[in-house]
C-alpha cells in the first residue's frame, strides 16, 4: 500500500466528516464527526511520518490524539450543560442567538 | 516658551475643558466668554504684529512631535490664515454673547463652541500636513453634537449625514496626502510632513495611477480638491450643508457657516492653488474648478429662491457665496484670488448675521417658515434693522465687504475666465432677488395675526449681530487692513501661474 | 475755498443720516430739522464752488481706497460743468422736498425713519454725481437703490408696497449687473492696455486705473468691439436706473411710497442718474465704431432709438392711467426717454452739445416734475386718494396748487412762444431736443427718433392736461372735505414754479458752459460738429403746435366733455385694454419672468434636483437605503442554526479553492 | 538542548502558567468570600509578566526547546497585546465576577488562554502553534460558557466551541498536508522548502493545505466567512469574555497568519493579494453593512469587530514592512478599543441589572439612553473607542488604518502592473467609504448616549470597570498621540514577518 492509499482514506474520512457536520442535526454526532475530521488529519501525519522518515508526523499525532480527547471533554461539559438548562441538544432548537 | 500660536490654541481648549466641568451655567457661558475673549486679544496681538508686506510664515513655532514618520508641531501663520484666525476669534466670542440665553446643558453648549474655536484655529495655522489633518477630523466632533444634541427635529440625519460626508472627503484627501508624503519621502529621502516640502514634491511627482487613464499628479490633485469642495461645500457635494444648517442650532450654524466652511475655501489656497500650475492637466482642472465655482454660484441661487424655510434659504446662499472663491481662486489672478480670500474672510462675517436673524426668528416666532412669517417688522424693529443689513450685504451691497471681495473676484477673473464671470454676473440678479423676496414675505408686508404677540430679539443677540454689521460695514469701507496681506500672499501663490493666462476658455 | 470743503457735500447729509437714524424719535419732526441743515450745507458749499469755478474751473481730489499698484481702486471727487449743475439741482431740490416733507409726514410715526432714508438717499445721490471714478459711481449709485428699495417700502406694512420696493430694487439691480459687468470688461481693457508695454499708457501718480480721466485718456486704445459691448452695457445700467423701456416697469409701481419720495427720488433725482452716467461717460459712447449706421456711434444709435422709443411708449401708458403719481410716473419715464434721445442723436450729429441738451432738459425737468409731485402730493394729502376719477372741482378749493400745478404743466408740455424766446422750462429744453432729433434725421436720413419724439410730445400734453382739467374743473366727484396745504408745502410748490417759469432762459449760458465739460478734462470727442444749424420754420414751430394742440384735445374732452369716453374707456376696447394693463409688462415682467419662469420652474427644478435626485434618489436612496436593506438581508443569514455556520464554513473553504484556483492556475 | 540556557525570555509564559495553577490550588484551599482576591493576584501576575516583557525588549531573537519556540520582535508584540487585553480583562472581572464561588477557575482559565495566545505568538513549529491555539481556544471555549445558568452563554460556547473546533480539525488537516509536503514542521523549514521548491507550494496539495490553514486562522480572526460564530459568540458569553475573545483571541489568528502564511507567501514570491484583497473587503463591508442594522451593542461591537479584521487583514494585500506594521498597530489599537468598548458594555449591563434586576436584552441600545449622564466615564470610554473604531485622529485606529491604507496607497501609486495599482486603489476607496459608513452605526450609539434624555439615576461606576476603561482609553488615545515608539516596534516586527 502506497502513500496515496492512506491518504484517500483519511479523506474519506474527512469528507464523511463533513458531510455529517452539515447534516446532523445532534450535538454529539457533530462532535463524532469533528473526531473524525480530527483523526483523518492523524492519519495523514503518520502515513506522511512513515513515508518522509521522520518521527516528527507521529508526535505531532500524539499531541493531536491528547487534545482531541480535552476537547471533547470540553464539548460534552459544554453539552451536558445545555442540556441541563434547555433539556434538548437539537442544535436546530439552539438559536436564541441569531440575526 | 510656547508661541503665541500654541499660547492661542491651548488656550481655548483648556478654556473649552474648564467649560465642561462648570457646574452652573453661569459659570460655564462666563469662563466662554471670557476664554474666547482672551484668545481674541491674542489674536488682536498676532494682527497688530503682523507684517503684512511679506508673504511669509510669521509666528513660527516647531515642536517635534513622531519624527519616525516627520511629523511636527508645526504651526505659523501668513496672509491667508491670519484673516481666517481673526474671523474665528470674532465669531466665537459674538456667538457665544449671541447664545448667552441657552439653558440645555450650557455646560456642553459652550464647551464644544469653544472646541471649534481650537479646532479650526489648528486647520488655520498648521504648516504640517498631519497636524492639519488631524485638526480637520477634530473640528467635526464638537459640530456633530451641536447639531445632534440641540438640533431641530431632524438633527440625528443632518448631524450624521454631515460626519459621513465631510468624513469621507477628508479620507480622500488624507489619500492624496500619504501620495505627495511618499512621494517626497521617495524624493529627498528624508520623512516629513512639512506641507511646504510636500506641496513643492508635487512639482516632481510622476508617474501613473491608472495607465493612460489618469496620471498621478492629476489623481493627487483631485483627491486634495475634492476634500476641500466638499466641505465648502461646492455642488453637487452640497446636499449635506442644508440639512446641516437647518437642524443646527444657531450658534452651530454660525459657527459651521462661518468658519467650517472656510476650511475648505483655506485649503484651495493654502493646497491647491500652489500645486495646480505643476498639475498635468492643469487646463482641465482650472476649467473643473471654474465650472464648480460657478455652477455653485448659480445652483446656489435657485435653490435659495425656491426654499420655504429661511434658514435653509440662507444656507444655499452660503454654497453660492463659497462659488466666487472657488471662481476666484481658479482664475489666478492675484487680485481675484485675494478677492476670493476675501469673499472667505467677509462671508464669515456676514453668514453670521443672516443666521443669527434666522435664530431670533425662529426663537421669538417659533417658526422660519417664510410663507407663516409676515409683518414681523412691526413689533421686532430692532432685529429688522440689523437683518436688513444683513441681507443688504448677503446681497453684495456696495459699501458692505461683500461687495469688495465679489467685486475682485468678478473683475479680475474675467482676465483669464470671461465666460464664467459672465454667467457668475447672472446670478448676482437672482441673488438679490430671493434675499429681497424672502424679506418682503417674511419680515415686510401685513402682520400675521396667527403669530400672536411676539418680542423683538434680546439685547445680546442684537448687540452681537449689531457688531457684526459694524464689522461688515467696516471692513466694506475700509479692506485694506486684511486685504493688503491676503493680496501679498495671493501674488505668491499665482506667481507660477502666470504663463497660465488665456489658456483658458 | 469751497472747494476744499467739497466732500463734505457728501458727508453732511451723511452725518444727517446718523443722527436722525438713532436720535431722530427724540427729536421735534422726527429730527427733521437735521437733513435739512445738512442739505442746505451741501447746497451752500456747491453753489460756493459754482462760484469759484465758473466758467472754467475742475475740482479734482482724490484718495487710494484698496488694492495696490496698478490696479488701486481709489475714492474721489470730480467736480466739472457736468457735476455742478446736477449738484446744485439736487441739493437745491432736494432741500424744498425735505421743507416739504416736514409738512407732508407730520402724521407718519415713522417719520424720523423717513428722514434718516432721504438723507442718506440725498448723501448717495451726491456722492454719484461727485465721483471721479466708476465704481464709486457704481457703489454710489447701488446704494441710491437701497435708499429707493427703502423708501417704496416705506409703508412696509402694505403689502404692494414691499412687493413694489422689491420689484423696484431688482428690476434697477438687472441693469446694475449689466453696468457692473460693463465695469469688468472696462477694468480688464484697461488693465491690459497699462500691462501691454506697447501701448507706453501709464497712470500718472494721483490717478488711478477707473478714474474717469484715465478711462476718457485710454479711449483711443481700447478696441472697438470691447468698448461698444462696454457702453451698452453701461447704457444697460441706465436703462435700469432710469426706467427705459423694456425695465420701465418699476418706476410706476414705485408711486407706492410716500409722495415727497417719489418726488424727490422718482421723478427729479435718482432716475436721472442712469442719464447722468451716459453723459458722464459720453465721451466713450461716442467713440464707439459706427456699424450699423454710418456716422452714428452704434452705441449713441441704441441710446436714440431706447429714448425715443420709450418717450413714446411710455406717454401712451399716460393717456389711461387713472392714478394721478401713475400718470406722472409714466411722464417721468416718457421724460427720462427724452433726456436719452437727446444724448443720443444729438450725440451723433452734434458731438458734446448734446450733453448740454440732455443735461439741461434733466435739470428743467427736475424742476417741474418735482412740482408735479409736490402738487399731487398736496392734492392727495388734501383729498385722501390717489385716483383722478373722485377728484374734480379743486381748483376753486386749492388755488395755490392748482396754478403752480398748471405751470408745471405748461412746463411739460414745453409750451412757449417761437422766435421770442419766451417760454417755460420746458418749452426751452424739449424744443432743442426734438430740433436735435430733426437734425440727426437730416444727417442719416434717419426720422424715426423725430417722430418718436414729436408724437410723445403730442401725447404728454394731452396726458397731463387730462390730469390736470380732471383734478382740478368740473365737479367735485367725491364728497370729501378738501383744503389748501398749510404754507410749508405752499412755498416750495411756489419756488418750483418760478423755476420751472423760468429756469430757462439760462439756456444759452448753460449750454456753454456743460458743453466745455469735455474740452475741460482733456478729452477730445472725435465727433465733428455739424453744419451750423438753420432749421425751417416748421420744424421749430411744430413742438409748440404739438403741445398746443395736445392742450385743446384735453381741454376739449375733460372740461367742455364733447366726447363722451366711456364709449372708449370698456374692458371691450383692446387698445384701451392694451394701455391700461401696461402691455402686460406686470404679467410678462413679475409674473411670467419672476415668478413663473424663475422661480416655479428654474427654481423648483433645481429643488427637485437637489432634493429628489441628489439627496432623494442617489443619496437616500441608492445609496442609503441599499446599504440598510443589504444589511437586512444579510443579517438574515446569521440563522443561529450551527449547522449552517459550519456549512458556510466549508463553503468558505470552497470559495478559497475557487480564489486561489483562479490566482494560481492550480489544482 | 543546552538546559543552560536562559529562560528569561520565557518568563512571562512561566509565570502565568505557575500562577494558573497557583489560582486553581489557592481556590481550593480559602473560602469562596475571599476568592475576590484571586482577581487582583492574576492581575498583578499579568502585570509583572508585561513588565518582563517590555523588560526583555523588542528586538532579538533567540529560539527555544529544538527551535519551536522563538522571542522576537514580532512575538513580544503580540504577547503584549494578549497581556494588556487580559489584564483589561481580568481588572474588569474583578468587578463582573465578585462574589462567584468559581472564580478560582475562571482566573486560571483566562491565564492559560493568554498563555496559550502567548504560545501562538512565539510558535516556531507547526506543532507548537497547534497547542498553543488549542490552548486558547479551549479555555475561552469554557470562559464562554461560564454563566453556565444563563442560557445564551451556553448557546454562545456551544456555537464557539463547534465551529472553533471544526476550524481547528481544517487546520490540522492542512497542517498534515504542509508536513507530507515538506517532511518538517519546523517554520523555518518549510519556509526553507518552500523557497527551494515553489512548485510544491503551488501543487494542490499546497494550495489545498494554504485554504486549510487560511480557513483554521480565519475563524480566529473572523474572517468573513469564517466568522460566523462570532456574532453569536460575542454577543451571548459574558461581556468581559468577549471583551477578550474579540480583543485578544482574535489577533491570536494574525499573529499565526503572519508567522505562517505570509511567511511561506513571502518566500515564494506568490502574488496573492487578489485573494486576500476579495476576502478583506469582503469581510470589512460584511461588518459594517450588518452592523449597521443592530440594536444590541454586543452584536453590534461583534460585527464591527469583523469589519476591523477586514481592515487589518489589508496587511496581507501588499504585504510590506508598512502595511504589516499598520496591520500590527492596528490590531493593537483594536485590542485596546474593542476590549475597553466590550468591558463598557459590562458597566451597562451593570447599570441595567442595578435598574432592574430581570432586566432582558442588557445591551440594547435603548439602555444607552443618556448615558452620559448616567455613567459618564463609561460613556466618555465608549465615544472614545467609538471614535478611534472609526478611524478618526488622534487615536490608536487612525493611526492603524493611516499606516494601511498608505501603504496600499504607495503600492498603488508605484505599480507593478497597471491592472493592479488601479485594483489596488479600489480596495483603498472601499475601505474608505466603508469607514465612513462605519460612523453612522458609531454615532448612533454616540447619539444615544450623549443626546437623548437619561432612563434612570446616576450610578456610581464600579471603580474595576472605571480603571480597565481608563487603561484602555489612554491607550487609545496614547497611541493616536505618541505613535512614534509604536510605529517602530511595529516596523521591527514587520521585518519578521517579512524575514528580513
Amino acid at each position: 500500500m502506497g502513500l496515496y492509499s492512506y491518504l484517500l482514506i483519511s479523506i474519506i474520512i474527512f469528507t464523511i466528516g463533513v458531510y455529517g457536520i452539515i447534516t446532523q442535526r445532534s450535538g454529539i454526532k457533530i462532535l463524532m464527526c469533528i473526531e473524525l475530521l480530527l483523526n483523518s488529519a492523524n492519519l495523514n501525519l503518520v502515513a506522511f511520518s512513515s513515508f518522509n522518515g521522520n518521527a516528527t508526523g507521529q508526535v505531532f499525532a500524539l499531541f493531536s490524539i491528547a487534545i482531541a480527547a480535552a476537547e471533547a471533554a470540553i464539548g460534552f461539559a459544554i453539552l451536558v450543560a445545555l442540556f441541563r438548562l434547555r433539556d434538548t441538544i437539537n442544535l436546530d432548537n439552539i438559536n436564541i442567538l441569531r440575526w | 516658551m510656547a508661541g503665541l500660536i500654541s499660547l492661542m490654541i491651548l488656550i481655548s481648549l483648556a478654556g473649552a475643558l474648564i467649560t465642561f466641568l462648570a457646574k452652573t451655567r453661569e459659570q460655564a457661558r462666563t469662563v466662554a466668554l471670557i476664554t474666547s475673549i482672551i484668545s481674541l486679544a491674542i489674536a488682536l496681538k498676532i494682527f497688530l504684529g503682523f507684517d503684512s508686506s511679506i508673504s511669509t510664515m510669521q509666528f513660527v513655532e516647531s515642536y517635534s512631535w513622531i519624527p519616525s514618520i516627520g511629523v511636527t508641531l508645526k504651526f505659523g501663520l501668513d496672509g491667508i490664515g491670519m484673516p481666517l484666525v481673526l474671523l474665528a476669534n470674532i465669531i466665537i466670542p459674538l456667538t457665544v454673547f449671541f447664545a448667552w440665553g441657552e439653558t440645555k446643558e450650557a455646560n456642553r453648549f459652550y464647551g464644544l463652541i469653544l472646541l471649534e474655536l481650537t479646532g479650526v484655529m489648528g486647520v488655520f495655522t498648521s504648516l504640517d500636513f498631519f497636524v492639519f489633518y488631524i485638526f480637520w477630523e477634530i473640528v467635526l466632533i464638537p459640530m456633530y453634537f451641536l447639531i445632534s444634541i440641540w438640533g431641530g427635529p431632524r438633527k440625528e440625519y443632518a448631524a450624521i449625514k454631515f460626519f459621513i460626508y465631510t468624513h469621507v472627503a477628508s479620507l480622500v484627501m488624507l489619500l492624496a496626502i500619504f501620495a505627495l508624503y511618499f512621494n517626497s519621502l521617495g524624493i529627498t529621502g528624508r520623512a516629513s510632513f512639512d506641507m511646504f516640502e510636500l506641496l513643492k514634491s508635487y512639482q516632481v511627482m510622476d508617474g501613473d495611477l491608472i495607465r493612460g487613464v489618469i496620471s498621478l499628479k492629476d489623481a493627487v490633485f483631485l483627491g486634495l480638491l475634492f476634500g476641500f469642495i466638499v466641505k465648502m461645500p461646492a455642488v453637487p457635494f452640497h446636499t449635506w450643508l442644508p440639512d446641516a444648517h437647518v437642524e443646527a442650532p444657531t450658534a452651530g450654524s454660525v459657527i459651521l457657516a462661518a468658519l467650517l466652511l472656510k476650511m475648505g475655501g483655506y485649503g484651495l489656497f493654502r493646497v491647491i492653488l500652489p500645486i495646480l500650475p505643476f498639475s498635468d492637466s492643469k487646463g482641465i482642472m482650472i476649467t473643473l474648478m471654474a465650472i464648480i465655482g460657478v455652477v455653485s454660484i448659480l445652483y446656489g441661487t435657485f435653490l435659495a429662491l425656491a426654499q420655504r424655510d429661511l434658514k435653509k434659504m440662507v444656507a444655499y446662499s452660503s454654497i453660492s457665496h463659497m462659488g466666487y472663491v472657488t471662481l476666484g481662486a481658479a482664475a489666478l489672478v492675484p487680485l481675484s484670488v485675494s478677492g476670493a480670500m476675501y469673499q472667505q474672510f467677509s462671508h464669515g462675517l456676514i453668514t453670521g448675521i443672516l443666521f443669527m436673524s434666522c435664530g431670533v426668528i425662529q426663537h421669538s416666532a417659533g417658526t422660519r417658515i417664510i410663507h407663516d412669517l409676515g409683518g414681523i417688522a412691526k413689533y421686532m424693529p430692532k432685529l429688522t434693522f440689523v437683518m436688513l443689513l444683513g441681507f443688504l450685504a448677503s446681497l453684495g451691497l456696495p459699501g458692505m465687504s461683500g461687495f469688495i471681495a465679489e467685486f475682485l473676484v468678478l473683475v479680475n477673473s474675467y482676465f483669464t475666465l470671461p465666460t464664467f464671470v459672465i454667467l457668475a454676473l447672472f446670478g448676482i440678479v437672482f441673488t438679490a432677488g430671493y434675499h429681497l423676496w424672502a424679506m418682503q414675505r417674511a419680515v415686510f408686508g401685513t402682520y400675521n395675526e396667527k403669530l400672536g404677540h411676539i418680542h423683538d430679539g434680546a439685547n445680546y443677540e442684537i448687540a452681537s449681530m449689531a457688531i457684526l454689521v459694524l464689522l461688515v460695514l467696516y471692513f466694506g469701507l475700509n479692506p485694506n487692513p486684511v486685504l493688503n496681506m491676503m493680496t501679498v500672499n495671493a501674488e505668491q501663490l499665482v506667481k507660477f501661474a502666470v504663463g497660465l493666462r488665456g489658456v483658458m476658455i | 475755498m469751497f472747494s476744499d470743503f467739497a466732500a463734505l457735500i457728501v458727508l453732511l447729509p451723511v452725518i444727517a443720516f446718523v443722527l436722525t437714524l438713532f436720535l431722530g424719535k427724540k427729536l421735534p419732526h422726527g429730527g427733521a430739522y437735521l437733513p435739512i441743515a445738512a442739505i442746505a450745507g451741501s447746497f451752500i458749499i456747491s453753489a460756493g464752488i459754482f462760484l469759484e469755478i465758473y466758467p472754467e474751473g475742475i475740482v479734482q481730489q482724490s484718495i487710494p481706497w484698496f488694492s495696490s499698484g496698478s490696479s488701486t481702486m481709489n475714492m474721489g471727487i470730480l467736480i466739472d460743468p457736468l457735476a455742478i449743475v446736477m449738484l446744485l439741482m439736487v441739493t437745491f431740490v432736494s432741500l424744498l422736498i425735505h421743507i416739504y416733507a416736514v409738512g407732508y409726514m407730520s402724521h407718519d410715526p415713522a417719520k424720523s425713519r423717513y428722514f434718516a432714508e432721504t438723507s442718506l438717499f440725498t448723501a448717495a445721490m451726491l456722492s454719484v454725481i461727485l465721483s471721479d471714478n466708476i465704481l464709486q459711481f457704481f457703489i454710489s449709485w447701488e446704494v441710491v437703490g437701497v435708499c429707493s428699495f427703502l423708501l417704496i417700502g416705506f409703508w412696509y406694512h402694505k403689502p404692494s408696497a414691499a412687493a413694489a420696493a422689491k420689484k423696484a430694487f431688482l428690476v434697477t439691480r438687472i441693469g446694475d449687473v449689466l453696468f457692473l459687468a460693463g465695469i469688468v470688461m472696462l477694468y480688464v481693457e484697461l488693465a491690459r492696455i497699462i500691462e501691454n508695454p506697447a501701448n507706453a499708457f501709464e497712470i500718472g501718480s494721483g490717478n488711478f486705473i477707473l478714474q474717469f480721466k484715465t478711462m476718457f485718456e485710454a479711449i483711443p486704445l481700447i478696441d472697438k468691439t470691447q468698448l461698444t459691448y462696454i457702453t451698452l452695457l453701461f447704457f444697460g445700467g441706465a436703462v435700469g436706473k432710469s426706467g427705459q423701456f423694456p425695465l420701465h416697469g418699476w418706476l410706476p409701481d414705485a408711486m407706492e411710497g410716500p409722495t415727497t419720495v417719489s418726488a424727490l427720488i422718482h421723478a427729479a433725482t435718482m432716475v436721472t442718474a442712469g442719464v447722468y452716467l451716459v453723459a458722464r461717460t459720453f465721451p466713450m459712447f461716442a467713440a464707439t465704431p459706427d456699424t450699423i449706421s454710418h456716422g452714428v456711434p452704434d452705441a449713441l444709435l441704441v441710446v436714440a432709438y431706447i429714448g425715443g422709443f420709450t418717450a413714446l411708449f411710455a406717454a401712451t401708458m399716460g393717456l389711461v392711467m387713472n392714478d394721478i403719481k401713475r400718470v406722472l410716473a409714466y411722464s417721468t419715464v416718457s421724460q427720462l426717454g427724452y433726456m436719452m434721445l437727446a444724448l443720443g442723436t444729438a450725440g451723433a450729429v452734434l458731438g458734446s452739445k448734446a450733453v448740454g441738451i440732455s443735461m439741461f432738459h434733466l435739470i428743467s425737468h427736475a424742476f417741474f416734475k418735482a412740482l408735479l409731485f409736490l402738487c399731487a402730493g398736496s392734492v392727495i394729502h388734501a383729498v385722501g386718494t390717489n385716483d383722478i376719477r373722485e377728484m374734480g372741482g379743486l381748483f376753486s378749493k386749492m388755488k395755490i396748487t392748482a396754478v403752480t400745478m398748471f405751470i408745471a404743466a405748461l412746463s411739460l408740455a414745453g409750451i412757449g412762444i417761437p422766435f421770442l424766446n419766451i417760454g417755460t422750462a420746458g418749452f426751452f429744453s424739449k424744443d432743442m431736443i426734438i430740433e436735435g432729433a430733426f437734425e440727426y434725421g437730416e444727417v442719416t436720413g434717419d426720422m424715426i427718433p423725430y417722430a418718436f419724439a414729436v408724437i410723445a410730445a403730442l401725447l404728454t400734453s394731452i396726458y397731463i392736461f387730462r390730469l390736470w382739467f380732471m383734478a382740478f374743473t368740473g365737479k367735485p366727484r367725491s364728497e370729501r372735505h378738501s383744503h389748501e396745504s398749510p404754507s410749508v408745502m405752499t412755498i416750495p410748490l411756489m419756488i418750483l414754479a418760478v423755476l420751472a417759469l423760468f429756469f430757462g432762459f439760462s439756456h444759452t449760458g448753460f449750454y456753454g458752459y456743460v458743453e466745455s465739460n469735455f474740452e475741460l478734462m482733456g478729452v477730445d470727442l472725435g465727433v465733428h460738429e455739424g453744419e451750423p444749424f438753420h432749421p425751417s420754420v416748421i420744424v421749430i414751430l411744430l413742438p409748440v403746435i404739438v403741445g398746443v394742440v395736445g392742450f385743446l384735445i384735453a381741454y376739449l374732452i375733460y372740461n367742455k366733455r364733447i366726447l363722451d369716453m366711456s364709449k372708449i374707456i370698456s374692458s371691450q376696447n383692446p387698445l384701451y385694454k392694451l394701455l391700461y394693463n401696461r402691455y402686460y409688462e406686470p404679467k410678462i415682467g413679475a409674473d411670467l419672468i419672476g415668478v413663473k419662469l424663475t422661480h416655479d420652474v428654474a427654481a423648483q427644478t433645481g429643488e427637485f434636483i437637489d432634493r429628489k435626485i441628489i439627496d432623494g434618489l442617489v443619496i437616500d436612496t441608492i445609496i442609503s437605503s441599499t446599504i440598510f436593506k443589504i444589511g437586512e438581508v444579510i443579517r438574515k443569514m446569521q440563522t443561529g442554526v450551527v449547522q449552517n455556520y459550519a456549512s458556510i464554513t466549508i463553503l468558505g473553504v470552497a470559495l478559497l479553492l475557487v480564489l486561489l484556483r483562479l490566482e494560481f492556475g492550480g489544482i | 538542548m543546552n538546559l543552560n540556557v536562559n529562560f528569561i525570555l520565557l518568563a512571562p509564559e512561566i509565570l502565568l502558567t505557575v500562577l494558573a495553577f497557583a489560582v486553581i490550588i489557592l481556590g481550593l484551599l480559602i473560602t469562596d468570600r475571599s476568592k475576590n482576591m484571586l482577581g487582583y493576584i492574576s492581575a498583578a501576575g499579568i502585570l509583572a509578566s508585561i513588565v518582563y516583557v517590555l523588560g526583555n525588549g523588542m528586538t532579538g531573537k533567540v529560539s527555544y526547546f529544538y527551535d519551536s519556540l522563538v522571542v522576537d520582535p514580532l512575538s513580544q508584540v503580540f504577547k503584549l497585546i494578549f497581556l494588556i487585553v487580559s489584564l483589561i480583562a481580568v481588572i474588569a472581572s474583578i468587578e463582573y465576577f465578585k462574589n462567584n464561588r468559581n472564580q478560582d477557575e475562571y482566573y486560571a482559565l483566562i491565564l492559560l488562554s493568554t498563555v496559550g495566545m502567548m504560545v501562538v505568538a512565539s510558535a516556531n513549529d507547526l506543532i507548537a502553534l497547534f497547542v498553543g491555539f488549542e490552548l486558547a481556544s479551549m479555555s475561552t471555549y469554557v470562559l464562554a460558557g461560564f454563566e453556565k445558568k444563563n442560557p445564551a452563554s451556553l448557546e454562545a460556547a456551544l456555537k464557539y466551541f463547534l465551529i472553533g473546533s471544526l476550524s481547528s480539525a481544517l487546520m490540522l488537516f492542512g497542517m498534515s498536508l504542509i508536513y507530507g509536503i515538506t517532511g518538517t514542521t519546523n517554520i523555518p523549514g518549510i519556509i526553507d522548502f518552500f523557497s527551494i521548491a515553489p512548485f510544491a507550494a503551488e501543487s494542490s496539495l499546497g494550495v489545498l493545505a494554504m485554504i486549510f490553514l487560511v480557513a483554521g486562522f480565519g475563524f480566529k480572526m473572523a474572517l468573513v466567512p469564517f466568522h460566523m460564530w462570532a456574532p453569536d459568540t460575542y454577543e451571548g458569553a459574558p461581556s468581559v469574555v468577549s471583551s477578550l475573545l474579540a480583543a485578544g483571541s482574535k489577533k491570536m489568528g494574525f499573529v499565526a497568519a503572519f508567522r505562517v502564511i505570509v511567511l511561506a507567501l513571502v518566500a515564494i514570491r506568490a502574488d496573492v493579494h487578489f485573494t486576500f484583497a476579495i476576502l478583506a473587503i469582503i469581510t470589512m463591508t460584511y461588518g459594517n453593512v450588518v452592523a449597521v442594522s443592530q440594536r444590541s451593542i454586543k452584536r453590534m461591537l461583534a460585527y464591527s469587530s469583523i469589519a476591523q479584521a477586514g481592515y487589518i487583514a489589508l496587511a496581507f494585500v501588499v504585504t510590506t514592512q508598512m502595511s504589516i506594521a499598520g496591520g500590527i498597530v492596528l490590531a493593537l489599537g483594536h485590542a485596546l478599543m474593542k476590549g475597553g468598548a466590550f468591558i463598557a458594555v459590562a458597566v451597562v449591563g451593570y447599570m441595567v441589572l442595578s435598574d432592574n434586576k430581570n432586566a432582558k436584552n442588557i445591551d440594547d441600545l435603548s439602555n444607552f439612553a443618556g448615558l452620559g449622564k448616567r455613567a459618564p466615564i463609561t460613556a466618555l470610554g465608549f465615544f472614545v473607542f467609538f471614535l478611534a473604531l472609526a478611524g478618526i485622529p488622534p487615536s490608536a485606529g487612525f493611526i492603524g488604518k493611516l499606516l494601511l491604507f498608505y501603504s496600499i496607497t504607495i503600492e498603488a501609486i508605484t505599480p507593478t502592473g497597471v491592472l493592479t495599482s488601479s485594483w489596488l486603489l479600489l480596495i483603498v476607496i472601499i475601505a474608505i467609504l466603508n469607514s465612513a459608513l462605519s460612523i453612522y452605526y458609531y454615532a448612533r450609539v454616540i447619539k444615544y448616549m450623549y443626546v437623548l434624555p437619561p432612563v434612570g439615576e446616576k450610578i456610581k461606576e464600579p471603580a474595576a470597570y472605571v480603571t480597565a476603561i481608563l487603561i484602555a482609553v489612554v491607550g487609545t488615545i496614547g497611541i493616536g498621540l505618541y505613535p512614534e515608539p509604536f510605529i517602530n516596534m511595529a516596523m521591527n516586527a514587520a521585518n519578521i514577518v517579512l524575514g528580513v
